[in-house]
């Protein structure tokens, strides 16, 4: 049997805590660590972060989904599909963390972070949908 | 996310305590901009309790480290978990800000 | 938010407790009775072992899905959809839950306790599959 | 399913814990059959630990108390949890076959 977990949200910061329980249950069958757990968590928090933030500029109530599942053994696979505005997050310029405090931008680290603490990450638009698929191998060596 | 506030030698210590996602981090920076306001300067943030970290609150770090700098203070971080350690790394935050293994080495 | 989880099952009888493990997770949150869990566990492996019996008679590996879901506060609903073959389990006829021992028959039982454990129970067949779906309100009086 | 057997007065108790589903009901079955080849005739089945029973372990039983009958004993339940209860009584088993509120009683 394997299992996946569809999860619909509110565009309302709100979500953010309850979509990191939601994926803490997902993912305790498979025995995650504590980092896989928080790299999971934080790439999902930065890329709906966006979506409630920026996709949606009517300011009304609108949902979208995150798709939890595990494609292969120790893997967890994670899709955003929304209707927001169409906008590819992973198309932004790399950031430049090695530059002292004074210089350091006040953001655009999410996308930064997601990059680096996913093995798989990739944007599509499809049917007036921006769909984010990210993927983590659990337990990884870094 | 919890603040608790106590005293260590010169330095005010703010230990975080759940997690400084979205949500929580303004109420990080409304507490680093009230102690400025009262005319602390020198902080210890204890993250021996701090589950979780993102973006959103390693701009708060980074906007409260640059405040107290310009206000001729420091901002310094104590006790790292393993899974934030990890977040500070990869966003280059070791080099910018001041970690300490320890709350006490923090607050000398 | 709300939540969704989908389960891929093998035609296997071993995935009966697999199942009754997920429908407890899935529930978990709702607060059920223990009636409760038990009345949805029930119906999901009266359904489903139907369709591992009799469902596929080439007799090779299939898979088919159980999607869990809560369409109200306080509802469970669980649609079963398979590629089977065509076969509507609603549509048997009452079984006799009033003969003496000697004469009751062994077996029918299963739709006869799916009806009465379920507030909803409603069979379509669409696109080539079956869609079995049941519901129970959590904490019924009965 | 886990099914433990014991001695209470001239019964043999076996005592089942756990889920009585179709995966586990030909046990069962298996159990009660093994009983009747020795020449077991008076048999009760301790329910306190049986969180759950589907329709093939019903069928386990309907076919056990037949089996014991037709061998000139009998098979008593005891102790049904309430949702096991509800299914017994959906299934209008509670009038079919000898249902008691302890074990004790139903060895007596
Ligand atoms: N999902 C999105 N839809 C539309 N625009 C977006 C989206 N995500 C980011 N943007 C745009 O990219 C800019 C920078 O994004 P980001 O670096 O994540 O912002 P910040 O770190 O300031 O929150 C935003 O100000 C916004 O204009
Ligand atoms: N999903 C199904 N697909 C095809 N045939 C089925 C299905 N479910 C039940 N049947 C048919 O209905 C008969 C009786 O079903 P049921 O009363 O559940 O059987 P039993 O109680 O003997 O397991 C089966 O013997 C089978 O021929």
């Amino acid at each position: 049997m394997s299992s996946s977990t569809l999860l619909t949200l509110a565009n309302d910061l709100a979500e953010i805590p309850r979509l990191a329980e939601a994926v803490e249950a997902f993912c305790e069958p498979h025995e995650p660590t504590m980092k896989d757990l928080m790299a999971i968590q934080l790439a999902l928090e930065e890329l709906i972060t966006n979506v409630i933030n920026y996709g949606y500029p009517d300011g009304l109530p609108h949902t979208f989904t995150v798709d939890l599942s595990s494609p292969a053994p120790g893997c967890i696979r994670a899709v955003i599909t929304d209707d927001a505005i169409a906008y590819d997050p992973l198309a932004r310029p790399e950031v430049d963390t090695t530059l002292p405090l004074e210089e350091r931008k006040i953001g655009g680290l999410g996308v930064h972070l997601v990059k680096k603490l996913m093995d798989v990450s990739h944007y599509e638009r499809r049917d007036g949908k921006n769909i984010l698929t990210i993927e983590r191998r659990l337990n990884r060596a870094d | 996310m919890d603040i608790t506030e106590s005293q260590l030698n010169s330095a005010t210590v703010l230990a975080l305590s759940g997690r400084l996602d979205g949500l929580a981090a303004p109420a990080l920076e409304q507490k680093v901009d009230a102690l400025l306001a009262t005319g602390v300067k020198n902080v210890v943030l204890d993250c021996s309790g701090l589950a979780y970290v993102s973006s959103a609150g390693l701009r708060a770090f980074l906007t409260s480290a640059k405040k107290l700098k310009a206000a001729g203070g420091k901002a310094s971080f104590a006790a790292l978990t393993p899974a934030v350690h990890e977040v500070f790394e990869l966003s280059g935050f070791l080099t910018v800000l001041t970690v300490h293994p320890t709350t006490a080495a923090a607050a000398q």
